[in-house]
């Protein structure tokens, strides 16, 4: 068990701020630009700042899934869409003032309901009460993995894993049916030939 | 000798963010694409490396220091092919990179003259 | 002294950022984006040994090898549709 | 099959610095992803001197530190200009002679360019390349062939086995 001084926490605070402003930054700037092309390179930047602050909550594995889904195939995903409408976003006239105060109240009620939630990383919360601690005790002995959190999702939630990927490769091959295949190119055999040559 | 190391990496991830920051700033400060890329060029190289020795003087010789190396390898393999191929599309992209001189036109996949 | 690098590594965030917000043409941002996912893999590098837990440093290398794929990507599609900074706010500026 | 072997060995060696566990179970995942692995990349034809130059050997190794040195000078020479008030900059867009005989040679010569802060290079085409300098220094250090001589010979006993 690592115990971090109090230096070490206040650090982490001020990070969290720090890359939160950051991230507040990112997302108005995303609000006001109008080019879409700007638009999907500042969304790259929100999902690496997001990346960092994953780590900072020690959830590795979200940040791992950030690092390769949202910094690298969904700005790869956006530009092949882009590349199907206009790099320009339209000017929208009139003002939804309707929507506007539905997010607002949304917004209101999800900030308050984090009042009631335990305070980050107590020990005694509901969460942490519960299989959590199974998992974290016997996975060494039962499952083998040194990650307890493959064996989480390989072993004790297997069937569900085994869901969210069929879910998650029948999405991706769609995509690339849709987006992909007008592009795709047979290699010919001369292609093929002179590539063995080199 | 924890000394010796710890002063050693005080003063590489010193340097380290003082490139770092150096980078950053020109790449603000700088006045087209074509100068701010050799700013971002500090902070991939020389910036990056630095404060992974830093950090390499604290892990000693273990697995860390390795994976620290890795990083650094990988990131000194990648960070120029991007470069080039960001620079290559700016080119073609139509940006003209300011130059000074009157021997130093830039020169355009078009109209380029013959070599020599 | 992790806090105080960790501290430096944000400013240069920070200004990084700037760049990406201020443009003005695309392949600013590109680049902008391109040196914050270095400084992204700093920090994260960073905050492991701030938190001595260095065996973090597997999503450093993860970064470290997929972060010029998404400016690959952009630039091929730049350059296959020749979508260059064409509005024309975006022109870059003369000196 | 040189090169798909030392890639496998190469693999192997990454999986275990990288993993830091030595049970059967994981040895044997391990093996598996490495063989499946060289597998891939042998179907996809990328197996070769090019993404695994092993033959340029020790030279490769000195031409490495030698780099870092330049990297190093070229590195502290920008970061003067960025700190100074005024930014002397003087940027200009010229043409080398790359002189290796190998592709290879020319991708680690353009690569060493835009490794090197204060020179990137722009386009690669017939022998010739064309790089964009910060200022008249860096300009001259790279006009001088200095590194276009080093380049060509780490990388120049390969030039000879490949017109043979």
């Amino acid at each position: 068990m690592i115990t971090l001084g109090n230096d070490v926490i206040l650090a982490s605070d001020i990070l969290n701020v720090v890359l939160l402003v950051l991230m507040l930054i990112t997302a108005l700037s995303l609000i006001f630009l109008r080019n879409l092309f700007a638009i999907i390179m500042m969304s790259g930047i929100f999902s690496l700042t997001a990346a960092v602050l994953y780590v900072v909550w020690d959830s590795v594995d979200v940040s791992f899934t950030e690092a390769s889904v949202g910094a690298g195939i969904s700005t790869v995903l956006m530009l092949a869409t882009l590349a199907l409408t206009a790099p320009e976003e339209k000017r929208i006239r009139q003002r939804h003032w309707a929507s506007l105060a539905v997010v607002t109240v949304t917004g209101a009620l999800l900030g308050y309901a984090t009042i009631d939630m335990p305070r980050y990383g107590d020990p005694e919360a509901p969460v942490n009460k519960h299989v959590a601690p199974r998992y974290i005790y016997e996975s060494g002995k039962e499952v083998g993995p040194p990650n307890m959190v493959t064996s989480t999702l390989a072993a004790y939630r297997g069937y569900d894993t085994l869901g969210e990927t069929t879910v998650i490769f029948t999405a991706a091959a769609g995509v690339i049916t849709i987006i992909g295949a007008a592009r795709r190119r047979r290699r010919t055999s001369a292609d093929v030939s002179k590539v063995r040559e080199v | 000798m924890e000394i010796v190391l710890d002063i050693l990496s005080w003063l590489s991830l010193g340097l380290g963010c003082a490139l770092v920051i150096i980078g950053s700033l020109g790449l603000v400060r700088l006045p087209d694409m074509y100068t701010r890329m050799h700013a971002a060029g500090i902070t991939d190289t020389l910036g990056t490396m630095m404060v992974m020795l830093g950090l390499a003087f604290q892990a000693g010789l273990t697995l860390v220091t390795v994976k620290l190396a890795f990083i650094v390898l990988f990131v000194l393999y990648t960070s120029p092919v991007a470069t080039h191929a960001l620079a290559r599309a700016a080119l073609r992209g139509g940006l003209k990179p300011l130059t000074v001189g009157d021997d130093n036109v830039p020169v355009t996949r078009k109209e380029k003259e013959p070599a020599e | 002294m992790f806090a105080a690098a960790a501290a430096g590594v944000l400013v240069a965030m920070a200004l990084a950022l700037t760049r990406a917000c201020l443009g003005p043409s695309v392949f600013d941002r590109i680049l902008a984006v391109n040196s914050f996912s270095t400084l992204t893999i700093l920090l994260i590098a960073i905050h492991g040994f701030l938190t001595e837990r260095p065996e973090f440093l597997d999503i450093c290398l993860v970064y470290a090898l997929i972060n010029f794929i998404s400016t690959i990507a952009v630039t091929k599609y730049i350059e296959n549709r020749g979508f260059g900074p064409a509005p024309k706010e975006e022109e870059p500026g003369e000196v | 099959m040189v090169h798909a072997l030392s890639l496998g060995g190469v693999l192997a060696v990454l999986w275990l610095l990288l993993s830091g566990y030595f049970k059967i179970l994981l040895l044997t995942l391990g093996v598996a992803s490495v063989a499946l692995t060289v597998l891939v990349a042998r179907r996809m034809d990328i197996v070769d001197h090019e993404g695994h130059p092993i033959h340029l050997g020790w030279r490769a190794v000195t031409y490495w530190l030698w780099l870092l040195k330049e990297i190093a000078k070229s590195a502290r020479d920008v970061a003067k200009i960025v700190v100074q008030r005024e930014m002397p900059i003087a940027p200009s867009v010229f043409r080398v002679k790359a002189t290796q005989k190998s592709e290879l040679g020319n991708v680690i010569y353009a690569n060493s360019i835009t490794l090197t802060p204060g020179t990137v290079t722009l386009e690669v085409e017939d022998g010739y390349l064309t790089v964009h300098a910060i200022d008249r220094g860096c300009r001259e250090g790279l006009e001088n062939g200095d590194m276009d001589r080093r380049v060509t010979h780490m990388a120049g006993e390969f030039a000879e086995e490949e017109k043979a």
